[in-house]
């Protein structure tokens, strides 16, 4: 394992030490592994938290800040974060009307999320809502199963769902937003490489030198199926198509598209991805109102990338295009 | 004999559960590794040696004040699936049994109804699902009707852990429903799922110290 | 090899139909390989073009925009673009008020740009003048020798005397600035991990699992020495007390400390280096005036990462705040 | 005898260098991976690749025509340092020559002086830095001094041949000063410089075209 870090059990706590050395806007609550606005609580505004296991970097403490969220949980590496932390997150940002939580779907977090709103509204009585995303296509569906994983439409959606917040909208409606971008956003992930946690020292799956896992998840979980290595056209078929059809979107759609970076992934190889996926969905006339390709919502060290379509509508748009100024995304501001 | 467990009994309970947990960790991550994400060793062997700490610094408590604890710690620092589903087993064994010194077989079988009625409304998991409730679910059913036919703690509990091995063993050719594994879909068949796995450790550990 | 890409020849060309789509404020010249602003040439205010081999992203192309670069030549990866390429950029940005070549101190950049300007002032009669970046202290200088290379200076470069010449400064002052921010910066490389040119398939270099290369170079080329694979704390020593020393910096000097990971190193690594980088100049009491960690001049997918120090006065720190608009940095609007 | 070169003779040369670094590619691409960043060969054959379709286009052009052409070339397709370098090489070459149907040996003698001055006026080497000038330079003292002696251009450009293959080999035991090779300090002796070497390429080429 060759990794920029001292000992791998101290990797989290040693990131947040650079990532509040680095960004003055921010503040961290260390014990609690607290990421928050330095401006926090702001009164009468709702208070977004989100959180996770670590090793998705900028994903979540790198959208902390203006307009996006208002405190981040770090777990340990690839594990939920606790909910001591959640509720001491929320009752950081609790600045009257209430807090949104934004929890990837996966059975650790929704349950540390779940306990962590249980145990916040018993001790300051703050009302909490959660909005679960769940939007990897790789995963079938199920009412009798975990459901489909949170990845990519997490980013955007922290995004709108901030900026609806920092408009000083009620909770009700920044719910009801969350929960439309959830709705209309779909993705997929490709992965070249394993990543390698710091702590096993290993990477976490074998993939020969001439394959690929197809739709796998940013903990390294497998996907729908391992297939040969294809050159970056048909590998962004295999990502839109069924992104596509699971929406589904139509000719005509306006939709965010979004090329992320699992980590490994020098930005170059994402802009050829990018213009594959450019490419497919003019010929399908979807038509792209805005773009993102960067390493959004990382996997440790994994290379490969994960394609995700928001459908919006000129709100969702408005949203996104509004000022945000936080370390992993910024413009207006 | 032995019909009445004591509060000094079970926290024996609870640190022979840390034993064993440290003992299997990297067996239980390696099975974690399989279907899940390799940390349930891990994540046990952190909250347990929580637990031991917290109820060394507790000193001398009830039954209801030293499971409070557990839970309270257990949901406090392991993270992931297990720790809001061992937390809530635990808190609610505290709460069913409440204040008390001691504890018969009887009510130790219903606060594990409790516990395991906890942890199926946190996971949403069904009998079959390849979870932890697969082995907890019959060592429960075999507990309380142990103690209901009158056995001794000894052999009530000695019950309640064969079925609990057997519920893990059987999770093997299941295909996963809930929790990370599920992502596998069939590719999660043959493989013994970790969390049935450490709930053998808690019901042999019990057997070893409150029978 | 496994890379997001198609055919290794349309590695470039492809990037760049990629940048385009994203990024609707850039124009692309295919032909010429040449990214530029939407809004070129700005009448009275001093172009600013840059360029080099591709392989390094988002440098340069993703600095092109608002308060950066008026334009940038990518040539192939890792190989200096021609004369051709530039001088048909100093044409495009030529607002009348004269053009300033940004160029990394290799001998075919220099080589290059040097008759890029030839051809540019014989052909149009436009004012140019270059600027070398030679801030790389893991080379030994001497007026024998090829020289310093140019490396994380570059970026902040860009950065400086773009806020210059977007504020309708006049060349002689965009150039002075330009200069000083050279004169001022310095940097060093470790690379954990060699790169891998898609046209040769193979990596540059062989580095054993145990060892690392100190002061690596941008194209992998060789360092100072290969050393045993070593903790955050002490690389960050091994990077910062060459960078120091030649400066050289004292307690009270005010800097911009710039991490930059090479491609390969994701996020949460990059700031377990920054903190054990902030320590290191918090203990010598020399002042972090801004910060800036993530991947903005790589080297295709190595892992490693470079820090760069510049030593700032106010006029150098206003122009780093200023606003800047383009795909790889971006704040203020 | 051979005094005269034509321009179609000259053609005829820089399809014979192209010919001999396409054959040598690999080779020059593996010397330059050793002391540089591996591209020699690609570079300098995609620029004489591009060469050989310009003059084709050309069509019937004098000797300076000709040369320019191919100078401007490689400067517009080669990139590198290499790029300028024979760009710069071909154009002095051009301008030296003019506008003429045949040159002399004394005429290419002093026009192979001029593309030297150029080279080193562009890149700024000495002789014993480890380029290109190591061969090229050597190679035209011989030129001139043969041309000089009333030698056929055959002998001629045998002796600048012979010259420039001693300095290429020569280049071996020299530390790099100049170029990308520069950055390897000691550890770039005891290789044997890619430039020098496509240099005596050119020189052979000329041998059997042009003598
Ligand atoms: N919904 C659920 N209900 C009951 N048990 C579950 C559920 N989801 C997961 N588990 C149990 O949790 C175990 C995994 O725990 P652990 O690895 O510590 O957490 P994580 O899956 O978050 O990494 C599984 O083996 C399974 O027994
Ligand atoms: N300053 C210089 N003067 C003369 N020749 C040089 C100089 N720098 C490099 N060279 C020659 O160029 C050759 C390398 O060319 P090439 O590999 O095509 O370009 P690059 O070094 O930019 O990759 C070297 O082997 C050397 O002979
Ligand atoms: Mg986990
Ligand atoms: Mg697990
Ligand atoms: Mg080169
Ligand atoms: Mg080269």
């Amino acid at each position: 394992m060759k990794k920029l870090i001292n000992e791998p059990q101290a990797v989290v706590s040693e990131a947040l030490l650079g990532l509040e050395a680095a960004h003055p806007d921010l503040r961290v609550d260390h014990a609690n592994k607290i990421i928050y606005r330095g401006d926090a609580p702001k009164s009468g505004k709702v208070g977004l938290v989100s959180g996770g296991g670590s090793g998705h970097e900028p994903l979540h403490g790198g959208f902390v800040g203006f307009g996006m969220l208002d405190a981040a949980c770090a777990g340990e590496i690839f594990t939920s974060p606790v909910p001591d932390q959640m509720a001491a997150a929320t009752s950081l940002v609790d600045g009257g009307a209430g807090v949104l939580h934004i929890v990837k779907n996966y059975t650790g977090d929704v349950m540390n999320f779940e306990m962590a709103a249980e145990l916040a509204a018993a001790e300051s009585g703050v009302q909490v809502r959660s909005v679960v995303t769940d939007d990897d296509v790789a995963v079938r569906d199920s009412t009798w199963t975990a459901g489909r994983r949170g990845v990519g439409v997490t980013v955007l959606l922290e995004k709108i769902a901030g900026a609806a917040a920092e408009e000083g909208r009620p909770l009700d409606e920044v719910e009801r937003i969350a929960r439309t971008v959830n709705a209309n956003g779909r993705s997929m992930g490709v992965a070249l490489t394993s990543c390698t946690v710091p702590s096993a020292g290993s990477p976490t799956f074998d993939l020969p030198q001439d394959m690929m896992e197809l739709g796998v998840g940013i903990h390294g979980e497998p996907g729908r199926e391992r297939v040969p290595l294809a050159p970056a056209r048909d590998i962004a078929r295999m990502l839109l198509d069924p992104v596509i059809e699971d929406l589904p979107l139509r000719a005509g759609d306006p939709v965010i598209a979004f090329v992320n970076g699992l980590g490994g992934t020098p930005l170059i190889e994402l802009y050829v991805l990018y213009n594959e996926v450019a490419k497919i969905l003019a010929a399908q006339r979807i038509s792209v109102a805005r773009s993102l390709v960067g390493p959004y919502i990382t996997s440790l060290d994994m290379a490969g990338a994960s394609v995700t379509l928001l459908k919006v509508d000129d709100e969702l748009l408005g949203l996104w295009d509004a000022p945000v100024s936080t370390p992993g995304l910024r413009w207006g501001r | 004999m032995g019909d009445e467990i004591s509060a000094r009994a079970l926290a024996d309970w609870l640190r022979e559960f840390a034993r064993r947990i440290h003992e299997h960790r990297d067996e239980l991550t390696r099975l974690d590794s399989a279907i899940g994400d390799a940390d349930h060793g891990t994540n046990m062997d952190r909250g347990l040696t929580a637990v031991v700490a917290a109820i060394d610094a507790l000193g001398p408590a009830t039954a209801g004040q030293l499971l409070k604890k557990t839970g309270m710690t257990l949901v406090s620092t392991v993270g992931g699936a297990s720790g809001p589903l061992y937390g809530t087993f635990f808190l609610r064994l505290a709460t069913a049994l409440g204040d008390v010194d001691v504890v018969t077989t009887a009510q130790l079988a219903a606060a594990f109804r409790a516990g395991l009625e906890g942890v199926v409304a946190r996971g949403k998991a069904q009998a079959g699902d390849k979870t932890m409730v697969d082995a907890l679910s019959p060592a429960v059913d075999a507990l309380e009707a142990a103690a209901a036919g009158g056995a001794t703690t000894h052999d009530a509990l000695q019950a309640a852990r064969a079925a609990g091995e057997r519920g893990r063993d059987a999770t093997t050719p299941m295909q996963a429903r809930k929790g990370r594994a599920s992502y596998l879909g069939e590719r999660s068949v043959g493989h013994q799922d970790p969390g049935a796995t450490s709930v053998e450790l808690l019901l042999s550990a019990a057997v070893d110290t409150l029978g």
